[in-house]
């Protein structure tokens, strides 16, 4: 490989092809990607937190977090919701189109920080799909860890992305599952509430416990708070920043917060680390 | 394998590929007319149909030209005609600007031409169609605003000698 | 290593260069300096400085990154081959090319870009000492000789009849070695070849010490921040003809059947530079000047341990609203 | 450092300034202040009183400041030369700006000095021109030490040899005294590539387009230009893709320019501001007069007249429709 970075240019993708869509709710999709050349399916190798850069050609880029898990490399697994130009054109793409990829990128999820210790994770939204990358990851790997807490909210039921994992998770005795809307309906039987409030009703011990959450800038902000109430510590929280991004490799200048680059630095960071940014523009 | 079908293209015939704005009122139907007629026009004009002259914003007709269409024609009612009264009015007056602008920068006026032709006007839309496809033939492709040749593009402002 | 050649064997020699290179030197094309090639009748007269700086010629403002021919049924990417040919640029300012030096980590550090890297190792840089202070500019304050230069392959200095000439690098000596055009001269005649420079200010405006201080413990009073953007119009003039400057955009352009894929300059004046779908972290425009002023004087030397400034005054000059830069940085610094 | 238009002195400009502040009359004023480099003013924009310390009057009033409405909203007061009064007629005629939000204080305009102009005249570099004064009728430089005098039309802005309105169009109040600004003899400034063969007008705004680097110093400059989302930024469908190439920087120009049709007063700011020096007035004086001739409009001038593309006559040019 290293030779090969000599000269190399860096804002080549790779070419995939789309073999599977699964729509998740009605504005978003997961799709199911492999490498066109077949050597690439076997070297290439990622750690769960780790984003890409996604083309569609003629429409240009954007970043998405890899939502699959290192431990299941048959294919890659990318869920985008529908916002912007990119995110569109992906959206009307089916099996056995092509797309373009760069990555991985980024740093990942602290494994070795998180080894021995209770997991909690806090999702939101589509804000679940890196964190359903190391859900599955310590999933397989269950050996490692001590006791699992999913926490799972969207807005309604309909909202809810990767139901199929939630039911797998649900039914695994050795996860425990919760999962809340801000508005049920008739068949909900999880939770009501939002998810900084159902954090409190469940009252998850802070000791030992890692927090992992990933959401919507307003879920995180509460939880955050909801989490300090319960006794965790800055450095026990995690969260993955989302910030606009282009090239992915620190240079064109644009998700710096302060003199970090998103895009190398994070996504993942420590709320330890974020209480020392520079800057608030995140 | 790439060159071999290049030169193939190349030596087909160029034809030009012209797109029409034409007013669901009148000119669509005008074309319309024209085809159920059968008088045959050249088959070089993509139809865009749109509601009304007026809906067809200067803008719709520079993004045209830059896509690499050869030429562009935009067609609603005779004035009194409109169907929403004064839209071809409106619009008459933007187009009266742009194509003067256009040919002030050097944008040659036959490749983007203007007309009226009612619905019952099929004879004239085919005759209109004929000459801007043999206008625009004699002009040949639109060149103007090529795509920058893959590799080789690297604007230094700096540098003058492209 | 110091040497001298008559400004007619300088021409001679730039001529000969021809066979190798392109010989790239600063002419005013449309009434805008800039670098172009060279007819070699004379050198450059009233010359002070680029417009644009030639970084873009590093860095350019629109390069090809990739293309594809797509049909129903296929996509193939053709990857742009790097620049080559060799050339050389005359008439590089001690600034400028002292910029091209602080570009290097942002685009060879990690992931190496190897557009940038191969424009830096098929130009041979000809730097030339400045004989006046550029209007709006503030070089000395950020710690640059605009008589002298490490920056660069060779380094020329003008006095009477002659050119003095500094060989930098292994690549300039054996380009001047070459051929008997150049004279052996010395290093007291190198220094004896010092000028004052016309119109220089008798004492620095501020510290640039304090500055990069300043910057950081200013961060968080929106209200200076608010008062010294007041006037900015948001465009992208200042980015665009910085030296140092280089955020870009990534953007496709497609025609039927083909397309390619662009780099080309952003700018953090622009409203748009960091909107995402549903949120901007700097939507207003005291954030995103502050962010300029921190990324030249605070972020980039946190990471790169150099400020992102060479003082060339550019932007002081052609702000359509003379925001003047040199009036924060005294702001800053006070 | 040079004489100031005729009749204006600065303490009876900060004078009226202050009792704006004081009556409560302005929130904000719009003004000029010493530029930091040779020949220039920058805008100086005032809050309070004690921010119209820097106030000057000079010669190179060269912004419209009328652009500063597009963002300082309420009671705003603003010094205009006629060809900024014409902005303002056309942002008020826009929608854009109450006419009671705004005091205006005119001042008749003698024509501004181009320093690019002056520098190419004495065939030296702007940063080699030492002073610039205007004395009577003519234009006195200063050059390595030389004293050299220069006829107003190798000084003053192209835009002012063909001003027909020097005088502010609307006004509170006006400062001059009894000056009247002359009207300029010439009717329009004229363009050698309007007779040209086609070719050549393509030749020669291909190569102009080419250049831009797509800074939008000219768009944001503007008062014209006050939408607050321009379409060069709308990507969903992306119309103008943001990539300075000749195609793009065409449409970016030319749409611009219909966005424009009826408010550009020509002021002249877009081809200033420029870094590229692209003639971009040679585009505005061109639409300018197409708009006169077809449609007997002139920007800026009659705060009643419709602007030209909301309103139609049914004996509107058709000759170029088939």
């Amino acid at each position: 490989m290293n030779e090969q970075v000599q000269g190399k240019n860096i804002y080549q993708p790779y070419l995939m092809e789309i073999i599977k869509v699964v729509p998740e709710t009605g504005d978003t999709k997961t799709f199911h990607i492999q490498f066109q050349e077949a050597s690439l399916r076997e070297s290439f190798s990622f750690v769960a937190g780790q984003f890409a850069e996604y083309s569609v050609f003629g429409e240009g880029e954007a970043t998405f977090c890899i939502s699959s898990s290192p431990t299941r490399m048959s294919h890659l697994e990318f869920s985008v919701k529908r916002v912007g130009r990119v995110t569109h054109a992906l959206h009307q793409l089916n099996e056995g189109d092509t797309i373009g990829f760069r990555g991985p990128y980024g740093n990942h999820f602290p494994l070795d920080k998180l080894k021995e210790k209770n997991l909690l994770f806090i999702g939101g939204g589509i804000g679940m799909a890196p964190l359903r990358s190391l859900i599955h990851n310590v999933v397989d790997t269950r050996a490692d860890y001590r006791e699992i807490t999913i926490l799972y909210g969207a807005r309604s039921p309909q909202d809810l992305c990767f139901q199929y994992d939630l039911e797998s998770w649900g039914g695994n005795p050795s996860l425990e599952m919760v999962t809340t809307v801000d508005v049920g309906d008739d068949n909900w039987k999880g939770k009501v509430g939002l998810v900084p409030m159902v954090l409190e009703e469940i009252k998850p011990s802070s000791k030992e416990t890692m927090a992992i959450t990933c959401g919507p800038p307003i879920m995180i902000r509460y939880t955050l708070k909801s989490l300090e109430k319960l006794g965790f510590t800055p450095s026990q929280v995690w969260t993955t920043l989302e910030m606009k991004m282009k090239c992915g490799l620190g240079k064109c200048g644009r998700c710096n917060i302060g003199p970090l680059y998103v895009c190398q630095d994070g996504p993942v960071f420590s709320l330890e680390e974020i209480k020392k940014f520079t800057s608030d523009e995140f | 394998m790439g060159a071999k079908r290049e030169t193939k293209e190349k030596e087909k015939k160029w034809e030009p590929k012209i797109l029409a704005f034409l007013c669901r009122w009148c000119s669509y139907a005008g074309a319309d007319l024209t085809g159920s007629s059968r008088t045959s026009y050249p088959p070089n004009v993509r139809i865009l149909r749109v509601p009304c002259s007026g809906r067809v914003n200067p803008l719709f007709i520079l993004k045209t030209l830059r896509s690499g269409m050869d030429g562009v024609l935009v067609s609603g009612c005779h004035p009194g005609d409109c169907h929403y009264t004064a839209g071809n009015y409106n619009a008459r007056r933007k187009f009266a600007i742009l194509a003067r602008l256009l040919e002030y920068v050097g944008i040659d006026p036959r490749r983007v031409q203007f007309s009226w032709v009612s619905a019952s006007e099929g004879d004239k839309f085919a005759k209109v169609v004929s000459k801007v496809v043999a206008d625009v033939q004699a002009l040949g492709p639109n060149e103007l605003f090529r795509l920058p040749q893959g590799g080789q593009t690297a604007k230094g402002a700096a540098s003058a000698h492209e | 290593m110091y040497l001298k050649i008559t400004p007619k064997k300088l021409i001679q020699w730039l001529d000969g260069l021809k066979a190798q290179a392109e010989v790239l030197t600063p002419a005013k094309v449309d009434g805008v300096w800039t670098y172009t090639l060279s007819d070699l009748q004379t050198l450059p007269q009233h010359y002070f400085n680029s417009r644009i700086s030639p970084k873009s010629l590093f860095f350019p403002s629109l390069q090809a990154l990739l293309g594809w021919r797509s049909s129903d049924s296929s996509l193939q990417l053709s990857s742009t081959p790097p620049p080559d040919g060799q050339r050389a640029i005359l008439g590089l300012r001690p600034c400028d090319a002292r910029a091209l030096r602080i570009l290097e980590p942002v685009f060879l550090k990690d992931y190496q870009d190897v557009f940038y890297s191969q424009n830096l190792l098929r130009t041979l840089l000809l730097g030339q000492a400045c004989q006046a202070q550029c209007e709006g500019s503030f070089c000395e304050e950020m710690g640059i000789d605009p008589q002298d230069s490490a920056d660069v392959d060779l380094f020329f200095r003008e006095i009477p009849g002659r050119y003095l000439v500094k060989v930098v690098t292994e690549k300039g000596k054996n380009l001047a070695g070459a051929g008997d055009l150049f004279e052996e001269s010395s290093e007291k005649e190198w220094n004896a070849g010092q000028r004052e420079i016309r119109g220089r200010r008798d004492k620095p405006l501020f510290d640039l010490e304090r500055v990069k201080a300043g910057a950081g413990e200013r961060f968080p009073d929106e209200d200076f921040w608010r008062r010294v953007s007041d006037k900015c119009i948001n465009c992208g003039v200042c980015t665009y003809l910085c030296p140092t400057c280089h955020c870009f955009d990534l953007c496709d352009l497609q025609m039927p059947g083909q397309g390619v894929r662009f780099r080309c300059f952003d700018s953090c004046a622009f409203p748009g530079f960091t909107k995402m779908a549903v949120h901007n972290p700097r939507e207003e425009k005291w954030r995103r000047y502050r962010q300029r002023v921190n990324h030249k004087f605070n972020f980039f030397y946190q990471n790169f341990q150099t400020v992102a400034c060479v003082g060339c005054g550019r932007c002081v000059i052609h702000c359509p609203v003379n925001l003047d830069l040199r009036e924060v940085l005294l702001a800053i610094a006070r | 450092m040079s004489a100031p238009i005729p009749e204006i002195k600065k303490d009876d400009l900060v004078g009226l300034v202050k009792s704006l502040f004081q009556e409560g009359r302005v929130a904000h004023f719009l003004a000029y202040q010493k530029g930091t480099v040779k020949f220039k003013t920058t805008p100086l924009i005032a809050h309070k009183e004690e921010d119209l310390q820097g106030l000057v009057v000079d010669d190179f009033f060269h912004s419209n400041l009328a652009l500063y409405l597009k963002e300082i909203k309420g009671r705003v007061g603003i010094l205009t030369k006629g060809c900024d009064s014409r902005s303002l007629v056309s942002l008020i005629k826009e929608g854009q700006v109450k006419r009671e939000d705004l005091y205006i204080v005119g001042i008749p305009c003698p024509g501004q000095i181009d320093p690019k102009r002056v520098a190419a005249a004495a065939s030296c570099a702007i940063e080699e021109l030492e002073e610039i004064n205007r004395r009577g009728q003519e234009i006195v430089i200063r050059v390595s030490g030389q004293e050299k005098t220069l006829p107003k039309i190798q000084a003053l802005m192209e835009k002012c040899l063909a001003c027909h309105y020097p005088q502010p169009l609307i006004f509170d109040a006006l400062l001059s005294g009894d000056y009247v600004a002359p009207v300029s003899p010439i009717t329009r400034f004229p363009d050698d590539l309007r007779p040209k063969p086609i070719a050549e007008k393509w030749a020669f705004w291909s190569g102009q387009f080419e250049r831009c680097i797509r800074c939008y110093a000219c768009r944001n400059v503007c008062p014209a230009c006050f939408c607050p989302r321009c379409l060069v930024e709308e990507n969903m469908p992306q119309w103008v893709s943001p990539l300075p190439s000749k195609g793009d920087n065409f449409v970016f120009h030319l749409m611009r320019l219909m966005h424009v049709a009826g408010t550009c007063v020509s002021c002249g700011e877009c081809e200033r501001v420029c870094p590229m020096e692209i003639p971009l007035m040679k585009l505005n004086e061109k639409m300018a007069e197409d708009l006169r001739e077809l449609f007997d409009f002139v920007a800026g001038v009659d705060l009643d007249k419709a602007l030209p593309f909301r309103t139609y006559r049914q004996e509107d040019p058709d000759d170029f429709i088939k």
